[in-house]
């Protein structure tokens, strides 16, 4: 329990209370329980996308592909369901979560098996998705009416109070707490982070597990990418532009160690919550929505140093005597 | 050849090239990329009539020569193992500043002093964070690329700074000699300084040994911290000029000036045959592939290819020029 | 689309055309250059940066090539004439005087505007800050920025109507701004208590007043914008009609546009949506 | 020594007895050496094989080759008479093979339970992993092997002895027939030393095969059955333990008698030039005091892991000691950094040459003048030609073989990349040179070539410390030796007290046990 106290996590936690407070003393109406719940739900979207990005940064990669191919499977999405629009939600989903998938098998095939680095390999991917939506849309936007309403309407089916899309994030975490704890290939992205050497002593397969970490960032990037393009009831080229970065923050924050092998879920859930919070809450306390972008780069920069001061480790003691104190 | 000749009679003595210098050229990654620039500059002038064109072509060196500039400090930078991502937002953050003292009444060489400062400001401000409290570069620039620019978006909000003195307009605009513009000689003045800085000096010979093995040049006396913190603050220094160029030719400055050009430039270094991972590269390749990227955004762009499109053969020859030769050699074994 | 119907009237004109890919100022500079490169005659644009395009299109009507602006402008010194899509004082007037019909006893209402670098939405908030004092009992409470992204408008959205609880009305002169709102207030539940307007197209607004969220809207016909600016580089670049101020330019079926000391002109009214005629549109544009 | 309790009874080591591991023809080639050549092993059930060498002699890679993280280039492993073939490190686990090895591999971030059921944890019905059953299993093993260690404790939380019970608690947790141990106890205190062995005892009690690599003799003749010596990737004797002595082993081991091969060398000693005063670092070492004087040759002798890389670092200023002083012919120096060393002549040549000596990926010229740059250029502007000739003239003083001299260093064998590495502090005319195991990994002719330019250096009035583990060549080549045990001066030795006995007693702190 005190270890838990002194965490990363419990900082970033309480950071993130503080942060409520500062703002409910002058808006109170922004902690109501129902605004909360609202945050949330913005927040999902985010907080899927880090969590895919969570288990390729745990590898030692970075995916700067992944709001393209959010954009491009969102497209894809909306035109079928414009051109077809008795698909069923169901069949969308399946579609949404394997497109996801393939384009990160695509990225995860190039990082194992032509050991290209993933920054060079997801740079080049990022733009080629990105590119397809034109090619596929001709530029065009698929707009609401367009959509079927069941369609537009699966993100915001409220269930208990809560929309699906915010059911979507927590059942998504809940399985990635699952996951990342109890299954060999949640334990296996720790090891081939931390120590890649070791891990082939233990007989686990590095590239192979990062193969696996970019299919499952893809399929979340897949995922959200129809529910983003429903719940916004709109699909063009530039959905989500940018919004790569927004995730690599989010994990940054969450204490995800850019080098492989450290940080938490639940790490990530609260860094994207802190940067969901500060960008509902600019506009509500009246702070300029132009500084949002400035306080997300300090936030970074902060966590960052944070963490490696934090994460320090205490290296091996020779003298035997030395052993007691340190 | 004649090495050789010179091993066999004193068995001795180790040549000192195994390879003449056109068995060099011949296997190397600049030729290959200057392969490429004449296939597409041929392919462009069939494809579009207005192609070779003396004033086109001096436009279409506009679409590059201000990333050119920042890819050389890259280029540098990511040769010795660090990155930043900040750069545009330097951009941003210098084009503010200038745009803030034209409204004090600055003149152009204030201007252009100012936009130098800010850009060693914010280079220092990445160095000190990356080599002073060791925290890696990619993270720590993606961090200050938000904070940059956030910071001309709090100056600017939605609005701009307008009103450039006359005499400005020339570093983005002005012409040094028929359709020579003042950016392309800048531009091609900058590459030899950075050719002989990477290539003929001790300096150049130390950022290949940073980003081969920081430990080992550690190791072998070389002190580390302080060439990195040189080239971060010559990327800043690059980010000034570009950004007084940038602006002078836009004529005013907005927050969202040169977005996402960060990843261009880093594109146009990789391109240019520099290892992400550090260790290798070269200044005539990062050049070539400044004109590779401009002949073909400039080529598409005549075919009215939309912008979005050419980045897809812009990522598709950046994965292709370092996937196809790792696939022709697994496909040999 | 407009533009295409006024080529083939006019017989002899290809329209080139390009974007709305490139979203910086420095994409369309590239634009306009490979455009001043293919010799060109004219070069109708609509801005996403006032000043930014100046030095290029310059250079453009330095080598005699006809620049003209619309919908969204240039500078003056950046082309020859600008059309507007309606004149800016009719539509900062429209969109407080859409707010007000619906608010006889007065009430807040907040604006959401568009990206940072687009002039359009400011020149109107402008304008219809002047004719404020013929509402009265409107209250204007707040100017929020969307950044002409779905994402983005629709956070702004929810965050008015959380910061003023009793909000009656959101007016987002934007296209993709009044979408998003509607889309906030469906889903704030607060249909029939905020009521969204603005400009915006009735194929995408027609879900937001079958729904209610939105009683009215109003915009000019996109296809005629198209059709008149082709029409009026068509009339410069053949030499039939020089800009100058008080001048008066053909446009075909559109009349004649009357520029002003700016040389700026006007193309129309906007018309204005509601339900009863959105059924009619919604499929046309 | 309590070697009579430990005497194996005669009727477990029959002849008869069939072996359970085998390995036959055993073949590795890394670039540059041949690790393994050939090589026969056998194991026994219920018996402790002793595997012996010299450094680099093949016994890592003989254990790599048998958990599948190696594939042989050539031979065959056969388990139980049937031949076998393991892919990955899981294979050979699966098959009941399990091993402690030399390096740590283990992963910080991760918990102590997770560290040791890594690959194979225990599954719940849904094919979850059961943590309460693995952390029961956790806490099972560790207090069989005796470890008071959490086993929720994140792994970066313990010291490196604990560190190293986990990873024996890691080879305990499969229910193995075969048990490797690579110098088990390098890491271990006295009394958890005590435990292990306990542990081997009731493993051969249990009849399984174990595989013990050791440099102390004392353990080998006190745990094992048998014993196999590797000499440079080589097999060259096996037997049982009764049957040998210590002598015959290291005869064995080396294969040639130490004067033999180290080369004659006048010692003509002069002034003091490096004197360390009460060197201090909060958990490396403390209390260092020595002198060197001119044109002698000092070895630091020490078990692995005594502390004297690091105190050689910090005399390089790659760390910096928390007290104490440095005089560099007679004037007190402060070296807050390598670059600092460097221009006060004071150089290294680091034990780990990949990662901290050669620049692997640029050419060996560049190598060479990387610390003589301002030599060989002008204004800051490089000279190739003049870098050349530097390159030239100390590599082919040390004999450097290599195709050109703009070959890439990482292509050269381990011996030629320390020769790089040696010409490059050369060429800037030092006055200490600091070998840190000069001969690690190197092949008999370099070693021989190493030895000898080390004895020219200091007849050419050079001064040279010489950190080495291997006892013939510290005694072959020092003038005098110091030996440190657990980051402390334990010993300095000289003349008629040079002897491997008095290296070893004191190295291993034996009689001097406080
Ligand atoms: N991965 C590798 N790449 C290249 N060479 C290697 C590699 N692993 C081992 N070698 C070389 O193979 C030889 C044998 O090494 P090995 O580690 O088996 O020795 P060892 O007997 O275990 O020595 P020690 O007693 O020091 O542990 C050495 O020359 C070593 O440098
Ligand atoms: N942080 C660490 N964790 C685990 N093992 C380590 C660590 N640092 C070093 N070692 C191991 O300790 C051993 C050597 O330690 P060190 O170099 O300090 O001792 P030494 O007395 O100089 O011995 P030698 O020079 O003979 O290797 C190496 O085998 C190395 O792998
Ligand atoms: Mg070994
Ligand atoms: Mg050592």
């Amino acid at each position: 329990m005190t270890s838990f106290l002194r965490s990363r996590e419990a900082i970033l936690a309480a950071a993130i209370l503080a942060l409520l407070v500062l703002i409910s003393s002058r808006f109170p109406a922004f902690v109501e329980p129902g605004n909360l719940a609202r945050v949330f739900t913005d927040t999902s979207p985010l907080i899927l996308l880090a969590l895919g990005q969570t288990v390729v940064i745990l590898t030692r990669c970075i995916d700067l592909s992944v709001a393209a191919n959010l954009a491009l499977t969102g497209m894809v999405c909306a035109m079928l369901n414009a051109a077809y629009p008795g698909v069923p939600v169901a069949v969308i989903l399946i579609l949404a979560l394997g497109m996801g998938a393939v384009m990160g098998m695509i990225n995860g095939l190039m990082v194992w098996k032509l050991k290209i680095p993933p920054i060079v390999v997801t740079l080049g991917t990022m733009t080629i998705y990105r590119g397809l939506i034109f090619v596929l849309s001709g530029g065009a936007w698929v707009n609401a009416h367009e959509m079927s309403a069941a369609f537009t309407g699966f993100p915001r089916v409220d269930i208990l109070g809560l929309p699906v899309l915010a059911w979507i994030a927590i059942l998504v975490t809940g399985l990635f707490f699952l996951g990342i704890a109890r299954t060999p290939l949640g334990r296996a992205f720790y090891a081939v982070g931390g120590n890649p050497h070791a891990a082939v002593y233990t007989g686990i397969d590095v590239g192979r597990t990062q193969f696996m970490a970019f299919t499952i960032s893809g399929m979340l990037a897949g995922l959200t990418g129809y529910l983003w393009v429903a719940r916004y009831s709109v699909a063009y080229v530039d959905i989500a532009g940018g919004f790569e970065l927004e995730v690599v923050a989010a994990c940054v924050i969450g204490g995800i160690s850019i080098a492989g092998g450290a940080g938490t879920i639940l790490g990530t859930l609260l860094g994207a919550l802190f940067l969901g919070i500060v960008k509902n809450a600019l506009p509500v306390v009246d702070i300029s929505p132009f500084w949002q972008l400035a306080i997300s780069g300090t936030a970074i920069i902060v966590a960052v140093a944070f963490n490696s001061r934090s994460g320090r480790s205490k290296g091996r003691i020779i003298l035997k005597r030395a052993e007691g104190h340190a | 050849m004649t090495d050789i000749a010179d091993h066999q009679q004193a068995p001795r003595r180790i040549p000192d090239r195994l390879q003449g210098p056109g068995a060099r050229l011949l296997k190397s990654w600049e030729l290959l990329l200057f392969l490429v620039a004449v296939a597409i500059f041929t392919a462009n002038s069939f494809a579009s009539p207005y192609f070779l064109n003396a004033w086109n072509l001096s436009d279409a060196t506009f679409n590059f020569t201000e990333k050119a500039m920042i890819a050389f400090a890259m280029a540098l930078l990511i040769i010795a193992g660090e990155i930043d991502l900040s750069v545009a937002s330097i951009i941003a953050l210098c084009s503010t500043a200038m745009g803030a003292a034209v409204q004090y009444g600055a003149g152009t060489p204030e201007l252009v002093l100012i936009g130098l400062v800010t850009g060693l400001a914010c280079g220092a401000f990445n160095a000190v964070l990356v080599t002073k409290m060791g925290l890696p570069s990619i993270v720590v620039t993606i961090g200050t690329m938000s904070l940059f620019r956030g910071i001309s978006y709090i100056v600017l909000g939605d609005g701009a700074y307008r009103g450039y003195p006359a005499e400005f307009a020339y570093f983005g605009q002005g012409y040094v000699f028929w359709v020579i513009s003042f950016e392309f000689v800048l531009f091609a003045l900058l590459a030899v300084l950075y050719y002989v800085l990477l290539h003929r000096t001790n300096f150049g010979r130390m950022v290949y040994a940073i980003g081969n093995n920081a430990t080992a040049a550690s190791f072998s006396g070389i002190r580390v911290a302080r060439v990195k913190f040189i080239l971060f603050l010559l990327t800043g220094l690059m980010s000034g000029i570009a950004a007084i160029c940038l602006t002078s030719r836009l004529g005013s400055t907005r927050p969202s000036i040169a977005f996402g050009w960060e990843l261009e430039v880093v594109t146009m270094v990789v391109l240019g045959g520099v290892s992400i991972l550090g260790g290798s590269g070269s200044i005539p390749g990062v050049v070539i592939a400044a004109f590779v990227m401009g002949l073909v955004t400039f080529g598409l762009g005549l075919l009215n290819v939309p912008g979005i499109v050419m980045s897809i053969f812009i990522g598709l020859l950046l994965i292709g020029v370092i996937a196809l030769p790792r696939l022709w050699a697994m496909w040999r074994h | 689309k407009g533009a295409e119907e006024a080529a083939k009237e006019l017989g002899n004109v290809e329209v080139i055309y390009t974007g709305p890919t490139d979203t910086t100022a420095e994409g369309q500079i590239e634009v306009i250059n490979s455009l001043i490169a293919q010799n060109v005659d004219a070069i109708a644009v609509s801005a996403n940066d006032t000043d930014a395009l100046v030095p290029a299109l310059k250079k453009a009507m330095q080598r005699g090539i006809t620049v003209i602006s619309w919908d969204s402008g240039v500078a003056p010194e950046g082309r020859q004439l600008h059309l507007n899509p309606s004149s800016n004082p009719l539509i900062g007037n429209m969109i407080i005087k859409l707010a007000a019909d619906n608010l006889p006893e007065g009430g807040k209402v907040a604006v959401l505007s568009a990206t940072t670098t687009s002039t359009n939405q400011n020149i109107w908030i402008e304008e219809m800050n002047k004719v404020m004092g013929n509402y009265p009992g409107i209250e204007v409470v707040g100017t929020v920025y969307g950044d002409d992204l779905a994402d983005k408008s629709y956070r702004e959205a929810q965050g008015l109507m959380q910061t003023y609880p009793d909000l009656d009305a959101i007016i987002a002169p934007t296209s993709v701004g009044i979408v998003a709102a509607a889309r906030a207030v469906e889903d704030a539940g607060k249909v029939g208590q905020v009521n969204v307007t603005g400009l915006g197209l009735p194929s995408e607004m027609a879900g937001a007043i079958e729904s209610g969220a939105s009683k009215s809207f109003a915009i000019w016909n996109p296809i005629d914008l198209g059709y008149s600016a082709t029409y009026l580089a068509y009339e410069l670049a053949t030499g039939d009609a020089e800009a100058a101020p008080g001048a008066e330019i053909p446009m075909g079926r559109m009349g004649k546009l009357t520029l002003d000391d700016n040389n700026e002109g006007a193309m129309a009214d906007p018309f204005v949506y509601d339900e009863s005629n959105i059924d009619e549109f919604k499929s046309i544009f | 020594m309590q070697v009579s309790l430990t005497t194996p009874p005669v009727a477990h080591v029959t002849a008869d007895a069939a072996p359970v591991l085998r390995l036959e023809g055993i073949t590795k080639t890394f670039p540059g050496v041949k690790a393994l050549d050939g090589v026969t092993l056998e194991l026994y059930p219920g018996q402790v094989t002793a595997l012996v060498g010299e450094n680099g002699a093949g016994k890592s890679t003989i254990v790599k080759t048998l958990t599948g993280i190696y594939q042989p280039d050539g031979g065959t492993i056969s388990l139980g008479g049937a031949p076998v073939h393991f892919a990955t490190a899981q294979d050979a686990t699966a098959a009941g093979i399990t091993a402690i090895h030399q390096e740590t591999v283990l992963f910080d971030e991760l918990s102590v339970a997770e560290n040791i059921f890594i690959g194979h944890a225990p599954r719940t019905r849904f094919g979850l992993i059961d943590w309460p059953k693995m952390r029961r299993d956790a806490q099972e093993i560790l207090s069989r092997i005796d470890a008071d260690l959490d086993p929720d404790m994140p792994l970066r939380e313990l010291g490196i002895a604990s560190k190293h019970l986990v990873a024996i608690a890691r080879a305990l947790s499969v229910d193995a027939r075969v048990v490797i141990m690579d110098e088990p106890t390098a890491a271990l205190s006295h009394k958890e030393i005590e435990e292990l062995y306990e542990l081997v005892e009731r493993m051969r009690a249990e009849g399984r095969a174990i595989l013990f690599i050791s440099h102390k003799f004392d353990e080998i003749f006190r745990i094992a059955d048998r014993y196999t010596v590797f000499r440079d990737g080589q097999h060259v004797g096996s037997g049982l333990i009764s049957e040998v002595d210590e002598a015959e082993l290291v005869r064995l081991m080396v294969g040639r008698s130490v004067d033999q091969i180290f080369p004659q060398r006048a010692h003509n000693i002069g002034d003091e030039v490096l004197k360390v005063v009460g060197y201090a670092h909060p958990t490396e070492f403390d209390e260092i005091n020595f002198t060197l004087r001119r044109g002698e040759i000092l070895g630091f002798y020490g078990l692995v892991g005594a502390g004297r890389s690091e105190l050689m670092q910090a005399l390089f200023g790659v760390t910096k000691p928390s007290k104490g002083a440095v005089r560099i012919d007679g004037q007190v120096r402060v070296i807050r950094s390598p670059a600092e060393a460097v221009e006060n002549g004071i150089v290294y040549v680091p034990e780990d040459r990949g990662r901290q000596g050669a620049v692997i990926g640029l050419p060996i010229f560049q190598n060479v003048t990387l610390p003589s740059l301002a030599q060989t250029s002008r204004h800051g502007f490089l000279r190739l030609s003049e870098e050349f000739a530097l390159a030239r003239e100390y590599t082919e003083r040390l004999d450097l073989r290599a195709a050109a001299l703009d070959q890439d260093v990482g292509t050269l064998s381990g011996g030629n990349q320390q020769k790089v590495v040696i010409a490059k502090w050369l060429a800037t005319k030092p006055k200490v040179i600091i070998l840190d195991e000069p001969t690690k990994g190197i092949d008999i002719g370099s070693k021989a070539a190493v030895h000898g330019f080390m004895a020219e250096l200091a007849a050419q009035g050079l001064s040279v410390i010489m950190v080495s583990s291997e006892i013939p060549e510290v005694l072959g080549m020092s003038d005098r030796v110091i030996v440190m045990r657990e980051g402390l001066i334990a010993a300095e030795l000289e003349g008629e007290a040079l002897t491997p006995e008095n290296l070893v007693r004191h190295a291993a702190g034996i009689g001097a046990r406080p």
